[in-house]
């Protein structure tokens, strides 16, 4: 029972950890607007609308809702559904859920998750296609996790879920569908600040995270062919960073391409670049690549939009100038 | 008061454009939101405007251009996503915005054209022209922050700016009476010091009457108006999104479409006027026009990289260089 | 109703409280935002609550806790930066928030604090406790969308919360008559199907006995009200900001201090009471407590980096080893 | 006359911008909160209440109106004042303003220009202390500048204004008061996306910008009493970035030390790190170095406070680590 697994989709592994983590804890809530409608309806058929709020159009409310419930007794999962809608709650998550223990001289604890889906890569344009991981990596007191799969989502939410800080939990939709085995073990948990080495390999080190991770895989398998055998991590939580496994891929390889489908500038893939640049530099032996979304907005017209983002090909291709 | 015979049948005519260029959006390209059971307000909205009056919009975006007079074929374009498209296929179905006819952004951030809105009427204050500034949103946008401190600000600096509500009674699936203190939109006007007026949004006249009132009070420096019209989605909340859980009655959706649709109840009322052949006229040109719009649209080439690049700065520096556009 | 003998003495000695501890702060180290002037409306709220109700505040945070009567030393060692400081040193005048009597947070976001009070309110509808959670906000908060969000909020939700406006008449140098379009916080109320109350601010028994009501409302679970207590801030915005322009009338000031001082007037209604033996026990014991309160924070030590490096996270990871802290 | 200065404090420049451009272009206003104690008060002697707009407390909807103004004929400043509150404005920065005119095909313009000053040093404690310049690199459409002196201001902003992007403008407060010689000229315009060397050297580069400035060149002198020659490279303009002076440098140098007073993780410094990282990787010598605020919150506590910024010796310290 312990070690047998079922198939799940991402989101159903997402609503999974929702379901064992609202079973175990009755102060487990969740909240966000047509709850419904991403994914949580079967829910309702066991908790009552208390514990499931369906929310005004209130994003800056309702979060700081989540965070004032926080702090008086409930372990609350704000939904803020599609990420671009992220900025408009994005002062109650840094200036309140990020700082209020800090401010009282922690006096106070925020268990608070915040969810967020990457809605890229589905012609909904430039005011929902964001991905603003890196505009949150900034912020002190914040737990950013980005799974790429179903196990480690089920496990990194629900490791949120008991987690005592707040903690951003970005989903992303281009993974919503794809199913594979997951632990049905109700203490099945995936640590905060751990990668996780997806492929081993010993000439260059391909860092990605969550919609990223596919292409680097399948980059990958492209250049095994020609007998180029790439190690790839998947970073699963990027605040904060698990630099010892990259450093450690970096030691061993001394290449590095960082896949993110953020936009390039300020991206998180700068961020680990970085990190790598002072830390690692001595094993480098080759300029560190970001493949990356260009530093411009996402468009509607889909062939546009596709060819905006990361794939294996360019992946590749980055790979083959450092060699 | 009545709409004069000519006024009448255009008006007439932009509902029956919105429909059917939704119709053949069904048909032919099915995404996004649609207006089909908004005609009567946003029509009638648009009518007491100018053509050099300001306009913002939502993800609902297809009836405020079309409302305001637009041609359908960028419309479309758009919607096919083509390089000839209103907004070059880069915004797609949520931004219809044509801003030669004053439609200054359709924001799919809910609320986020209020604020807008409201900016346009700084703006014509400051210009010190007669323009107004009309703000469609819906009763979902009235729950978010912009519209409480759009509102306020508008009120204080007596701002020539329209807040004009399309409530249909539902966020996605969320009912009114279940996401707001108490349902009239309206009522919270009084809290801004400003007249707030409820009016039957399938009743294209009354929504004409109405705004163009409130249109003439901001003219005359008077300040802002919320006008608040009821009306009804006919069609789920957008055609690409699976909706799994029943949220209204189908009795409900059946008898807003049966005994409220506002062009049926329009075509009666302009028919009583013994306008039946001009009616008919008015019908054919619209087919027509659809036609035509879906096949330029079909013939139309996709946008190239160049068209994005071209559309992201007014003013580039270091850039495309520094992008990295592959 | 008037308080009871002890609930009177007591409300007055934390109104003394409040206003000897700004002196203090005036005479030894000037920093922040005086409540001085708004001590009715604080303590007569504070009264109507028990020690388990949650309160949030404001930059103007030094009122709120010693109103729900909070001991004084570790107020002031905050004041002073030390770590014998409520919040360690680490969040300073604008922020003393003392948990152990349901503070949750004084916001110096302005608004920032009412969704956390409104949140509180959902945590007590959730966990079925009677407490109820109150909220302080100024004239100038009611202008952030926070307040739009979360009144609506507690509207929909019938949430036992107490949203409490000390409206002092301005932001900084700004007028409530300039910053809303009409200026009565409490009839925005109605927009949101809530009731709205205006009490005299200065009147701390016409203050508690509005907040009580409230409070039983909130507690039957009845849902919340808005209460706009009209109060006046006898000193300048923040002792550490210049203020280049004259944005108020020096008799205004001038009035509100001679004739409107909250603890003048209630020492008259209780001294009329008969109490003056005891007024006078009141004010030595306070005084006492303020000099002990000073000579605490001057004795305390300064906090170390150790300090704040635990008051970053509950579960640590990687930290502070990644932080990059020299 | 045309080369003739004036000393100005960095603040007095910022208004002085705001005059000139006042009085060139009526279509140019400014708007935000309580704006005579920022230090426009000198303002309402020369222009009317419709350009000099009080605005209530309402960040998110008068930045909005700022666009809004800017999208039908005006040239809008929007003072946010202090940084802090850049989080509640942020969706209409992100989502309206740096989008609008790309989501239209390029229909509209918007010529807008946000302030906002970075409050830190100054006891305000955690709430008020942001320096989230990082937080806005990454959204495309954005000019982002942080000038380190008067002249640098008023040049900058004069060319923000006339502008026809969206351009966020940090002040720094620790160079408010900080006097220098200023040119009177009103065409004086200080190019958006080129860095300035501040100090020439062959031995190291630092590159820093707005309040980081001043302890780079004090370091500098410092490294020079010990014949280590340190150029200073002032970026002034964040987004986008003047590479070419900063690879141009590293390729002399060799060596990179970068200075940011805001948190280290998804920092300016980087982002800069890794770009160098990528195309100056075969110029670096040694490990890139970012000298930056920790990644705690601001403590009220002065000392504290203090401790956790770049000065002299922390630069210099980060500079021998590299020879
Ligand atoms: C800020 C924001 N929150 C949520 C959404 C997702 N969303 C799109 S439309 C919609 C409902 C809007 O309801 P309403 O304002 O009544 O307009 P309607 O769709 O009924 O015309 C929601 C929640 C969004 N686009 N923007
Ligand atoms: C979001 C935000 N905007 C602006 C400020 C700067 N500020 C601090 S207090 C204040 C005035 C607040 O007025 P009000 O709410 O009436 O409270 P009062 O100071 O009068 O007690 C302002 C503008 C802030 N701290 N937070
Ligand atoms: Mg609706
Ligand atoms: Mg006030």
């Amino acid at each position: 029972m312990l070690n047998s697994t079922t198939k799940l989709s991402y989101l159903q592994a997402i609503v999974e950890a929702h379901r064992e983590e609202m079973r175990r804890d009755e102060t487990v809530i969740l909240m966000g607007e047509d709850i419904a409608v991403y994914g949580a309806q079967s829910l309702f058929d066991e908790f009552d609308e208390g514990r499931l709020r369906n929310c005004p159009l209130s994003e800056l409310g309702f979060t700081g809702v989540g965070v004032g419930a926080a702090l008086t007794g409930l372990r609350p999962i704000v939904d803020l559904t599609i990420a671009s809608f992220l900025y408009l709650a994005s002062d109650q998550i840094i200036n309140q859920a990020a700082k209020l223990r800090f401010m009282t001289g922690g006096q106070l604890k925020v268990p608070l998750v915040v969810r967020a889906s990457t809605f890229y890569n589905n012609r909904t344009a430039a005011q929902h296609a964001d991905r603003p991981y890196p505009l949150m990596m900034n912020v002190p007191g914040l737990k950013i996790l980005a799974p790429s799969c179903a196990s480690d989502a089920k496990g990194l939410l629900k490791s949120a879920v008991r987690d005592d800080d707040p903690v951003l939990f970005f989903e992303d939709i281009t993974l919503w569908g794809k199913k594979e085995e997951v632990p049905v073990d109700e203490d099945h948990l995936v640590p905060i600040g751990k990668a996780d080495v997806k492929r081993a390999g010993t000439d260059v080190t391909i860092v990605a995270f969550a919609g990223s991770v596919p292409p680097a895989l399948a980059a990958a398998e492209l250049l095994a062919k020609d007998g180029i055998e790439a190690e790839v991590v998947d970073l699963r939580t990027l605040l904060p960073m698990d630099k010892e496994t990259i450093l450690g891929s970096v030691a061993k390889t001394g290449r590095l391409v960082i896949v993110d489908n953020s936009h390039r500038v300020g991206s998180v893939a700068s961020e680990i670049a970085a990190v790598v640049a002072d830390e690692g530099f001595e094993s480098l032996r080759k300029p560190i690549r970001r493949v990356t979304a260009p530093a411009v907005h996402v468009p509607y017209n889909q062939a546009l939009e596709r060819s905006l983002f990361p794939d294996k090909n360019k992946v590749a291709a980055a790979v083959r100038t450092l060699l | 008061m009545p709409l004069d015979r000519a006024a009448g049948l255009e008006g007439y005519s932009r509902m029956l454009r919105i429909r059917k260029f939704e119709e053949a959006i069904i048909a032919h390209h099915p995404v996004g939101h649609l207006s089909i059971g908004h005609e009567g307000a946003i029509v009638g909205a648009c009518m007491a405007l100018r053509d050099d009056d300001y306009v913002t919009g939502t993800h609902r975006s297809h009836g405020h251009p079309i409302g305001k007079g637009a041609d359908l074929r960028p419309l479309m374009a758009e919607i096919f996503g083509k390089r000839t498209g209103i907004c070059k296929g880069l915004g797609g179905s949520m931004h219809l915005t044509d801003t030669s006819l004053g439609l200054i952004g359709e924001s799919a951030i809910v609320g986020g054209g209020i604020p807008l809105a409201t900016g346009a009427g700084l703006s014509i204050q400051v210009r010190r022209t007669d323009q107004v500034s009309l703000c469609f949103f819906g009763d979902g946008a009235a729950n978010e922050g912009t519209f409480h401190e759009s509102l306020n600000m508008a009120a204080v600096w007596k701002l020539p700016v329209i807040y004009f509500c399309e409530n249909n009674g539902y966020a996605v699936t969320t009912s009114v009476e279940k996401s707001h203190g108490q349902p009239d939109v309206a009522r919270r006007a009084d809290g801004y010091g400003m007249p707030g007026i409820i009016v039957d949004g399938q009743d294209i006249e009354a929504v004409h009457a109405a705004t163009a009132e409130a249109v003439a009070r901001a003219r005359a420096g008077k300040g802002p108006t919320l006008i608040e019209a009821k009306t009804y989605r006919f069609d789920e909340h957008s055609n690409r999104l699976a909706i799994p859980i029943k949220y209204r009655e189908e009795e409900e959706v059946a008898h807003w479409r049966a005994a409220r649709d506002p062009i049926t109840l329009y075509r009666d009322v302009l028919a009583a006027r013994g306008l039946r052949a001009e009616l008919d006229a008015v019908e054919a040109a619209v087919a027509k026009m659809v036609e035509e719009a879906v096949q330029f649209a079909k013939d139309s080439p996709e946008p190239e990289m160049q068209d994005l690049i071209d559309s992201m700065f007014s003013n580039p520096v270091h850039f495309p260089a520094d992008a990295g556009i592959a």
